[in-house]
């Protein structure tokens, strides 16, 4: 029963986009998996949260994952009330990465586009304060993308190895 | 990795340099020059090395006089790229690097890890283990809690809490260390299960410190939650209204002291937790009093718990059969779980190879934390460590 | 020859004070390992038990590291004031001593206004933390330094206000003169003015020994530890003496104005009973220390102006309308 | 609320906290007077390795079958095996403690019942080059039995050569814990 008024839900909810914005959509259980193309991506966040049956404005996850040939971000909003979640995935072009930023929408989210930025080096346009936050500011690469080369420090017993800062991303 | 002291994003303005030695000092302009200064706020850091911020968090203060105009947290010196490192090993391989995250519950964060692991690969756990895995979390809940009531009693000045609240905090951790061997990394939850079953008349132990903790609960209340200065200290410092407390993604107490009825053990219940009764801690006020009777009255639901879960434990195997290398199917998993401090998350994708894809863990101190910020603006010095002791963060994993 | 030499003033003043000094010094060690001890039993710990037998050398133990530990200057300290702020600390305390009448016969100096000297004396106690707070040099101690400031000045108010109501009482500022006052068990702390008087002062005292509820400027768990954050060796142990010596006096003194001085019972001498009687008093403010959490600067001023002060001032004026009232009748 | 009644309120509820810190003056203490007296440690403690010491066979259990290195996650084990078969061992048994989590999946991986976590938890070292520890002390009952040990392989290996066949491949002894990682 969950699964039939959430699709339902989605699905009127998603009515007004353009025609190609959602290229799949599945629900298991309490969770749609929707992939989404990046050009709709900020559509379709906006219809998720605004939507009164969506209703999706818990902004529970924000990551990326890079496999060395594309590059994802992945969105996980949850509805509280509804007690169910979107998994909303979005391809992005690994050598030129940028997104739209959704702090407007969720501002819990500004912390976690500044650590996928920090990363992956996904850059989301309309960030506020678009700055490294785990690594120094002056770290070059970003090394979470399977690109990044860099050797282990070295056991605490070889001594420290010279790092090879690694190919820019 | 650059190591010369990192650039201090805001430096203080630049002292406007005196006028050239002109013939004479024109004293309207100096008088104007004067005003226009204004006051300027004394930048201080606090931290990351301080003892009241938790761990190495840096906060620089922008203070006038002791009211904080501006603040701004600076995270990172914890970061050892565990997510990185898991993407170099064996899934299996993984479990123990997650002690490491939150190390006052580390069990929570290897629960957590298993089961993204068991939902990718579809692993099935027996009855037993769900049931033993319940009550290994919220032992380790209470002594996360116990943690946080001495810790959050030093920081407003009131030490002798932290002596009481860590009398009782070892003798879970005698319970924990009976049965996992290990006092803070446990390391004890396996993929389809646990390691090993519980010694015998462990669960004897366990009710024996449900009924202690349950006589030294009023203790606790007579020394902070009633008393008129911790009162004063902490109703109506730092409130968040449950609309912020949503759009910035709180989790945890701190989420529900604002009234917002969101815990993974009763929304989206893993385990054994929809066949045991117990209460979501719910409060309304959402100010630093409510985030710290919020995880006060969750001791005593975490009891209930336990009590519960010995009369309902079956008998049966431990752990199911997993092969000698673990190949999850291609695709992507994510796991919910109620730690301490929120809901934790491990989000994980599977290109089919030994090793996993990717390894995001969404840390609940990590989302927490983004609140600091507007929450102490306009507040006092002493607020600023209040505020901060309530939500209660471990740096291990907001930094990871 | 030694008792010739003693006919000189001089040299008699000079031993007398030497003994004075030997005494407060002894006495604030045996309240450090005190303290320590009793924070320990309260918190269900042992406190220090190595050092000697039961622990008792352990703050002798703890004076002798501090003489030899190195005691550093930070380099942007303004030398001057960060040398000289430990002695605007310690010397008050002790000059402060010199009026407190153990017994009828043993005090260093009955001045017949002692009880103004003591306030007097005790105020000079704030310049040096000031000065210490910002020759340090350090935003943490300039922090501490200001709010102690700003903390030792409203409650010195409350403080006076209690004294004066005793004064009144005894119709004499000397502390001797009051302390006779209250000889034959007629103790102050019976009449019921004093006994709120009572109530004001211990509270103004415990903010002026910095000590908790209301020890802000050294608040560990915010200003890292305040105005002596960046003190060591043997200049921190003049700041650790002064705060004992400090709670001493402040007790002691209560025991002179409330609890009737040397008076008790005749098995002991009265030198005894004053100390004895203090050091139940210091037993209850440490007791107050291992319990109560600390409050905030806005309440804590707050709480000084707006309670603290209308209720020294109800009871001045009370104590001084029972005294008339009392002389009325009398005549 | 008048104020007189908050202010007596707030007195007597801070009294209630001072008569528990005063009965708390006068309860038993919970203070261990470590290094005299010692907290009782559980028989699952996870402290310092031990190779378990066989004493029929005059041997340490372990064969060389490297299992737990392979399942060690931070390769804190190294070995150097010696003979085949049965006859199989190991001289030199090396364990970077600089490097290991305690996180007991190398004791869960030996189907040997070789290596165990003992209850020792003292072994703090002064330089970096003593968390390394050899075989003679890790063998149980001290470095005699490393050397008995190798003593005995150089036996066994001795005796197998001049019969002439190579034993087949050690069978693991039956063990209580199921299949580890």
């Amino acid at each position: 029963m969950m699964e039939r008024d959430f699709g339902s839900a989605l699905r009127t909810a998603l009515a007004g986009l353009p025609e190609g914005a959602v290229e799949s959509l599945e629900v298991s259980g309490s969770v749609a998996t929707l992939r989404v193309n990046l050009g709709s991506l900020r559509a379709v966040l906006e219809s998720l949260k605004s939507f009164p049956e969506a209703a999706c404005d818990f902004p529970a996850n924000l990551t990326a994952y890079d496999t060395g040939e594309e590059m994802f971000l992945v969105y996980r909003l949850a509805s509280i009330e509804r007690g169910w979640q979107a998994l909303v995935l979005c391809r992005v072009d690994r050598s030129e990465p940028a997104a739209p930023s959704v702090t407007d929408l969720w501002p819990g989210f500004n912390w976690f586009e500044r650590e996928v930025y920090d990363m992956f080096g996904v850059r989301f346009e309309g960030h506020p304060d678009l700055r490294r936050i785990l690594l120094p500011d002056d770290w070059e690469g970003f090394p979470f993308r399977k690109d990044y080369v860099s050797r282990p420090s070295g056991s605490p017993l070889r001594g420290p190895q010279p790092i090879d800062r690694g190919a820019q991303g | 990795m650059s190591l010369e002291p990192r650039t201090d994003p805001n430096p203080p303005t630049a002292e406007p340099e005196t006028p050239a030695k002109g013939p004479a000092i024109d004293a309207q302009a100096l008088h104007q020059e004067i005003l226009d200064l204004g006051t300027q706020g004394m930048v201080m850091n606090m931290g990351p090395q301080h003892p009241s911020t938790h761990g190495v968090l840096r906060l620089i203060l922008t203070l006038d006089g002791e009211e904080v105009m501006a603040c701004e947290p600076m995270i990172g010196y914890l970061h050892r790229g565990l997510e990185k490192m898991a993407e170099r090993r064996p899934y299996r391989h993984f479990l123990p690097f997650t002690d490491r995250l939150d190390y006052v519950c580390s069990l929570a964060n290897n629960l957590a890890c298993a089961q993204a692991i068991e939902r990718l690969a579809g692993v099935e756990v027996p009855e037993r283990a769900q049931w033993l895995r319940v009550a290994l979390m919220e032992l380790n809940r209470i002594a996360s809690h116990l943690l946080f009531l001495g810790t959050f009693g030093t920081d407003l000045g009131a030490t002798t809490m932290l002596l009481y609240a860590f009398r009782e905090r070892e003798e879970a951790l005698a319970l924990l260390e009976a049965i996992t061997g290990a006092r803070l990394t446990y390391n004890w939850i396996r993929v389809g299960g646990l390691p090993d079953d519980m010694p015998e008349n462990w669960d004897k132990g366990v009710l024996a410190f449900c009924d202690l903790l349950e006589s030294r609960l009023p203790e606790y209340d007579r020394l902070l939650t009633d008393n008129p200065i911790f009162r004063r200290r902490t109703e109506g410092v730092g409130v968040v209204s449950p609309e912020d407390a949503k759009a910035y993604g709180l989790t945890g107490p701190t989420l529900r002291a604002s009234g917002v009825a969101y815990d993974i053990r009763r929304w989206a219940p893993y385990e054994k937790y929809a066949e045991i009764d117990f209460d979501v801690v719910v409060l309304r006020d959402g100010d630093t009093f409510a985030r710290y009777l919020a995880r006060r009255l969750e001791l005593e639901q975490s009891v209930r718990i336990l009590r519960q879960v010995f009369d309902k434990l079956p008998e049966g195997p431990i752990a199911s059969k997993v092969g000698k290398v673990l190949k999850p199917p291609p695709g992507i998993a994510f796991s919910q779980v109620e730690s301490p401090r929120g809901e934790l998350s491990f989000t994980m994708v599977s290109d089919g190879s030994p090793n996993p894809v990717r390894v995001h863990i969404r840390a609940p101190s990590f989302a927490n934390l983004t609140v600091l910020a507007d929450l102490v603006a306009g507040n006092k010095v002493a607020d600023v460590v209040a505020i901060l002791g309530s939500i209660d963060i471990v740096l291990g994993e907001v930094d990871r | 020859m030694i008792a010739q030499a003693l006919e000189n003033p001089w040299i008699r003043q000079l031993v007398n004070a030497a003994m004075l000094l030997a005494v407060i010094n002894l006495g604030v060690l045996v309240l450090i390992y005190l303290e320590r001890k009793v924070a320990g039993y309260i918190q269900s710990r042992l406190g220090p038990v190595h050092v000697g037998p039961r622990g008792w050398l352990q703050s002798v133990a703890d004076a002798v590291k501090l003489v030899l530990k190195e005691d550093i200057i930070p380099a942007p300290a303004d030398r001057f004031m960060f040398v000289l702020a430990p002695f605007f600390v310690f010397v008050p305390v002790l000059a402060v001593f010199l009026v407190l009448p153990f017994s009828s016969g043993w005090v260093a100096y009955d001045f017949s206004l002692a009880a103004l000297y003591v306030i007097a004396a005790g105020t000079v106690a704030i310049m040096g933390i000031v000065m210490a707070g910002w020759g340090t040099n350090n935003k943490y101690s300039l922090l501490g330094g200001l709010r102690s400031a700003a903390q030792l000045i409203s409650y010195e108010v409350p403080v006076v206000l209690a004294i004066l109501a005793v004064v009144f009482f005894a119709q004499s500022m000397s502390l001797v003169e009051i302390a006779e006052a209250q000889r034959g068990f007629r103790w102050f702390i019976f009449q019921p003015p004093l006994l709120v008087a009572a109530f004001v002062y211990m509270i103004g005292q415990l903010a002026e020994t910095n000590r908790t509820p209301f020890d802000l400027p050294e608040a560990e768990s915010e200003l890292v530890s305040g105005f002596h954050t960046e003190y060591s060796g043997i200049r921190f142990a003049m700041f650790f003496l002064a705060e004992f010596a400090n709670t001493f006096f402040a007790s002691a003194l209560a025991v002179v104005l409330f609890f009737g001085g040397w008076d008790g019972l005749p098995g002991l001498t009265g030198a005894l009973w004053l100390v004895l009687k203090s050091y139940v008093l210091v037993f209850v403010l440490m007791w107050i220390r291992w319990t109560l959490p600390r409050v905030r600067v806005d309440q804590l001023l707050g709480f000084a102006w707006k309670v603290l002060v209308p209720i020294g001032l109800i009871v001045v004026l009370w104590a001084a309308a029972s005294v008339v009232y009392a002389r009325g009748v009398a005549r | 609320m008048n104020p007189l009644r908050t202010l007596l309120g707030g007195l007597w509820r801070i009294f209630l906290g001072m008569g528990l810190t005063l009965k708390t003056f006068f309860r038993p203490k919970v203070t261990i007077r470590y290094p005299y007296e010692r907290r009782p440690v559980s028989p699952r403690y996870r402290g310092m390795f031990y190779l378990k010491w066989n004493e029929e066979k005059q041997r340490l259990n372990c064969v060389g079958c490297t299992l737990c290195a392979q399942a060690c996650p931070t390769d804190v084990i190294s070995m150097n095996k010696v003979g085949k078969g049965t006859t199989a061992g190991v001289d030199e048994f090396v364990m970077d403690l600089g490097r290991c989590m305690f996180c007991n999946l190398c004791v869960e991986a030996c189907p040997f019942d070789a290596i165990y976590m003992g209850d020792r938890y003292e072994f703090a070292v002064t330089e970096k080059e003593g968390s390394v520890l050899r075989i003679v002390d890790l063998a149980q009952g001290g470095p005699e039995n490393a050397r008995r040990n190798v003593e005995t392989l150089m036996r066994l290996q001795a005796e197998a050569a001049e019969k002439g066949k190579p034993g087949e491949s050690p069978k693991p002894q039956a063990r209580p814990a199921e299949e580890g990682a």
